[in-house]
């Protein structure tokens, strides 16, 4: 099988594959995979500071988020893994909002109203079968709606990869699920996951077309998902592409890659690097040159910042679990939403009456 | 008003359902042309078409997983598990996914889809076909579980059910899916979700169940009246979550006495839950210990010894007299 | 993708593929594919005279689990689903086991000890991955066993197939898959069970050869197999068979296969039926004529009849699951044990004091 | 002896396990190279080689399944699954198989091997690792559910549960996992499955809890003594299957009042079924309601709001002393 790619690492297009892209547009994505970037650097930092909980960088993954974020469109589904920081910001996820997420907040899963996305999910795989339900939903609706997956390599071992894509196939259902397959699930190598010469070539067991892809480059990545959601939206059914990237960093800030990977093999990579590409490319086409580099490096540095500040501010609602398990609280949660505020009363904390949330019975012990 | 069996009335729910709102469907395994295993979506297909009424490949977490995609965008998919046994395939979508995505989201995506599955045995059907596990997801925070027990209710609840934003299992006794008939009024009807109902008024014990099991606890009752002199208040659950504290505890403050009667087994079972609500709320009323009339704690065993294995009327009256000799 | 096949409808070998097997197993394994059609025929009878439970034959599939029983040896592992009626009578189980699992006993699923099988298994896939373990145990064991493992067309669906051919494919273990491809999953076809143009092709996903097979065609399957096996023997890993073949008859005894498939279907499979074909290449072959047939007739109605007999003569024991759920019966079995076997007393049955195991603390009431 | 940590201790009887029998063997993901995300498989692969201590693709249900066609050729697989949020994906091979193998196979096939999983909350772990669910394993007839709290009982219940002939699942309290060290023997020692222990005598209330809570219920054991002269017993029941019904009454019997502790929710949570098997067994004994210290019915929050929602040593102290004034 062959692997699409347009940038060779000096930042040199093929000029048969050249996407048209407005410069505008370039200068946004490369924006884009910069502000992905600063922000996981500051996030780790936040994270030995003890300010977030455990991190999931995807430093060197920048381009196979990022791209097919922007080749779909706003009405269109966004389902990501825990990986997509770069795809998530595009779509217009506010950074605080990630950063809350991160900090243990579902803040950071509530997805901002106008936006067609799903939040980070963590058990692997699992999310396929929302955006394979997504995307049946757009078909179901008459619409030309396109829904995208992501997954990581590891994930595609799960049972819930294979229903999912095998699913699709069947309904040909308007979906384009993206494999970020970056050589690595925590310790395990792709080599181990799969006896599967390539993850594309998977698609063949569920009768639709499966296209690897060079992941560190940001315009194939746009290309290979262009012509995917084009025959999605024409109702050509589902599209697999393996996006061929590189973890530049840990798998998450509790793990150490020094137990199972050698500095050499990282050290091959980072030539690859998606944004150095990019980069390059665009000085080259003198779409973005240093001075401009460095005016959205500061642009970027304040939106991060911005964005510590508001998430630090905030201040969740202790008692919400109690208000959103169900769409109406029942007796039981009532009883135990009254226990909760007695607790917190016996801590010292405020709690006004009108929080309380007393039922006509009480669960508990005594009060009936 | 007409007479129907549980099937037939599950089946008039699901039309309703489907005339009244485009945006429900109903996906699941051979639930089209064959119109499920048990018929339960007879002439579903023909009526409302093949984009309402959906057969999938045999992969339930799909089932489950496909469900929620489509409810986030709208959709009010009532997905059938052909037989619980096998809805456990589709557990870690229920688990992390079906009963969380309201709180994670704070309601931005509620999942206001039910997953109906027939369950429990008494039908001589093959192994991994008959078992009771709805305690599973009594103990998993985010969902209502309803468990019918009669066509009437069962199509009132079936309708709540799919009229309710939150995310439903709906276990359906199969034993009673042909046992019997009921008048089932032509108007559309519901019932509360967690509203249990007492199914015959007494004064010496109280007997608690639900679905499948609803049966021999009547004939229990009947049979205490007639052959013991014990007049025993009956309960019907109507499903495990929420569950009806207090008509569990205003029965059990008259009567002083209760058995609680489930297929499921026992350690960890649905019973378990109903004493611990009684203690915490009306210990200083119990006059006898309370007793679980259950599932033994074994695997359900296949069907040429399943009655022994079941609980029957025989076994409640026994605990019930019991009960009242203490 | 090529369908391997030997036998013409007219029971002609194609003579470049043709095995070279005995006589005698020739008969033998005519006499097995009889035995199992036979032995379907009766259990139809027996459960319309409500003497077992439901049932789900698998006439017109004879071959397909035959052929590859017959290819491997008593000490490879077996594991079938719940239409290798066929190739369980071949390893040995006892016919009238089978017909005590149809009748809901417990002991048609307790496998003789001398035989290396798993018993039928009702979950459609979860079996894949118990074959994909036992072939593992076979490679680390040094030893050169394989395990052979069936499922259906639409147990190809579930997440268990893909995990157990995916890891299969990752430790490369000694595994051949059949799938018994009968064109229907109850009432769904093949053509929506997947996009996918063959089933065998699934096996590109995983690394490892896939081979369509006529499954109506007993040579063509022990040619299939036997390679498989061969392979799989000399430390080449896993195999996936497709077998093409047909469910004739009803998906099971509950099933009324006219609401969802045409007659016309099925008589366009009827002269595929691999007793046919087979039958007429022995007697083509001077192997088994009508008289030799007449007498196999005789020998399988007897075997059937006693079968039959000996099933319908045993004796459940009733408390057995409170002896076989644990190794050891915990205190609070022991309780409900006799509270058991005293609810048998109250009904009338006579049960000895020594059976009751009761223990030092009644988990019911009032017995501390 | 030496002084370690619980994760330190069940590598110690994972070492212990894989040097004394042949046949065992781990497997999981990253529990090779990387020496499972905690570190408790530390070593092994260095020590037992890449064919006794084997990372797995990431396919739970995989790891189920694998092992239980290993364990009918002889093996004695060792299951981790790297938090039991992620066990849900197995579910359907541990009810519809691992649990029922020796009871449908009369004994040929037993299924001797054991399931690890990190479990519970408090140590600010991202969203899906901090649940509690182990009350699914309990209505799993046919398993053992295996609960340590410190590190001595986990070397010495991981070891019980290696040789056990049954499947146990081994529930890890991750929040123990380094939070304090303990003498650990040198010599390989046991502890029976299903024996609980009266970790603390006391005359006022029983205070019975497991796993992770057992600290703070320790806790409020002392603050109960110290600052409200209340003399709490407190046992320790180690795990839930079985469950040593015998020492929980006789505690009961003599305190007259009890709490009940745990992480996991509480509708047809443990505790329930704690409360039934006293009220079976002494109900005439107890002087006051049974409280339950619980998880509440809710998702579980994602960490930054966890420690409102575990119970600790306050909840348990309130609700012994509502016990004691009742
Ligand atoms: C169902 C499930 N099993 C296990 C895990 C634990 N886990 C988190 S990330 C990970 C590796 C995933 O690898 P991959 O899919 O390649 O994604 P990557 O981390 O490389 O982006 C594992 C095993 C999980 N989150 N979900
Ligand atoms: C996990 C699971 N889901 C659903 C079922 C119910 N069921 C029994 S057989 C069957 C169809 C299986 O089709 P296939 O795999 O093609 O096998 P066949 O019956 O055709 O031999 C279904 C859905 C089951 N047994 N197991
Ligand atoms: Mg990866
Ligand atoms: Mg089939």
């Amino acid at each position: 099988m062959e692997t699409l790619a347009i940038l060779d690492p000096e930042g040199n297009a093929d000029e048969a594959l050249e996407p048209k892209i407005e410069a505008a547009d370039l200068r946004r994505l490369f924006r884009g995979m910069l502000a992905s970037r600063r922000f996981d650097e500051r996030m780790l930092k936040l994270q030995r500071q003890g300010r977030i909980g455990t991190y999931g960088p995807s430093v060197g993954q920048e381009a196979a988020s990022l791209g097919p974020a922007f080749a779909i469109g706003p009405k269109d589904w966004f389902v990501p893994a825990f990986r997509e920081t770069a795809g998530m910001l595009w779509r217009g996820w506010p950074m605080s909002k990630i950063i809350l997420w991160w900090s243990g907040n579902e803040e950071g899963a509530k997805v901002p109203d106008d936006i067609n996305d799903l939040p980070i999910c963590v058990p692997v795989a699992s999310q396929c079968l929302h955006a394979a339900g997504l995307a049946w939903s757009c078909k179901l609706n008459g619409t030309d709606h396109v829904a995208i997956g992501f997954l990581g390599d590891g994930a595609t071992s799960e049972g819930d990869f294979h229903e999912a894509m095998n699913c699709a196939g069947v309904y040909q259902v308007p979906l384009i699920t993206v494999i970020q397959n970056n050589q690595w699930a925590i310790s395990h190598p792709r080599a181990r996951q799969t006896a599967s010469a390539t993850l594309a070539q998977k698609a063949a067991a569920y009768g639709f077309d499966g296209i690897q892809v060079d992941g560190n480059d940001i315009l194939a990545m746009i290309v290979a998902t262009r012509d995917a959601v084009k025959k999605a939206r024409a109702g050509g059914g589902p599209t697999l592409i393996e996006a061929v990237t590189y973890r530049l960093g840990v798998h998450t800030t509790a793990d150490d890659p020094k137990k199972y990977r050698t500095d050499e093999e990282v050290e091959l990579w980072k030539p690859k690097d998606p944004l150095i590409r990019f980069g390059r490319y665009l000085k080259r086409k003198k779409i973005l040159d240093d001075k401009g580099r460095g005016l959205l490096e500061e642009e970027v540095a304040k939106e991060i910042a911005a964005a510590v500040e508001t998430a630090e501010a905030y201040e969740p609602d202790v008692s919400a679990p109690f208000h959103h398990t169900l769409s109406e609280m029942p007796d039981h949660l009532r009883a135990q939403l009254a226990e909760f505020q007695a607790y917190r009363r016996s801590i010292g904390e405020a709690v006004p009456e009108e929080e309380d949330g007393r039922g006509r019975l009480q669960g508990n012990v005594g009060v009936f | 008003m007409a007479q129907m069996t549980m099937v037939k009335a599950l089946n008039l729910a699901l039309r309703e359902a489907l005339a009244e709102d485009k945006k429900t469907m109903i996906i699941g395994e051979d639930v089209g042309q064959d119109e499920g295993v048990f018929r339960v979506t007879e002439d579903l297909l023909k009526e409302f078409g093949p984009d309402r009424v959906v057969d999938t490949p045999v992969a339930e977490s799909a089932i489950v997983g496909l469900a929620l995609g489509l409810a986030f965008n709208g959709f009010r998919p009532i997905c059938e598990m052909q037989f619980s046994g096998f809805g456990y395939c589709g557990f870690a979508q229920i688990e992390n996914h079906l009963s969380r995505y309201r709180n994670r989201t704070r309601g931005r995506y509620a999942a206001p889809l039910v997953i109906r599955m027939p369950y429990g045995g008494g039908i001589r059907a093959i192994e991994h076909h008959s078992e009771s596990r709805e305690a599973f997801f009594a103990q998993m925070p985010g969902l209502k579980l309803v468990i019918p027990s009669g066509p009437r209710n069962a199509r009132a609840l079936l309708r709540a059910s799919i009229l309710d934003p939150d995310p439903v299992m709906f276990y359906e006794p199969k034993a009673c899916y042909r046992a019997f008939r009921e008048e089932v009024p032509d108007e559309p009807e519901t019932l509360p979700i967690g509203k249990a109902q007492v199914v015959r008024a007494g004064s010496d014990v109280t007997l608690i169940s639900y679905g499948a099991s609803m049966r021999p606890t009547l004939e229990a009752a009947e049979e205490l009246e007639e052959e013991h002199r014990v007049d025993a208040e009956v309960i019907d659950l109507l499903g495990l979550v929420p569950m009806d504290t207090e008509t569990i505890n205003a029965s059990v403050r008259k009567t002083g006495r209760c058995v609680v009667v489930h297929e499921a087994p026992r350690t960890c079972g649905p019973a378990a839950e109903v004493i611990a609500r009684i203690v915490e709320n009306s210990l200083m009323y119990l006059e006898a210990p309370i007793h679980r009339v259950t599932g033994y704690d074994l695997v359900m065993p296949f069907f040429a010894m399943e009655k022994y294995y079941l609980p029957n009327s025989q076994k409640v009256v026994a605990a019930a007299r019991e009960a009242v000799n203490f």
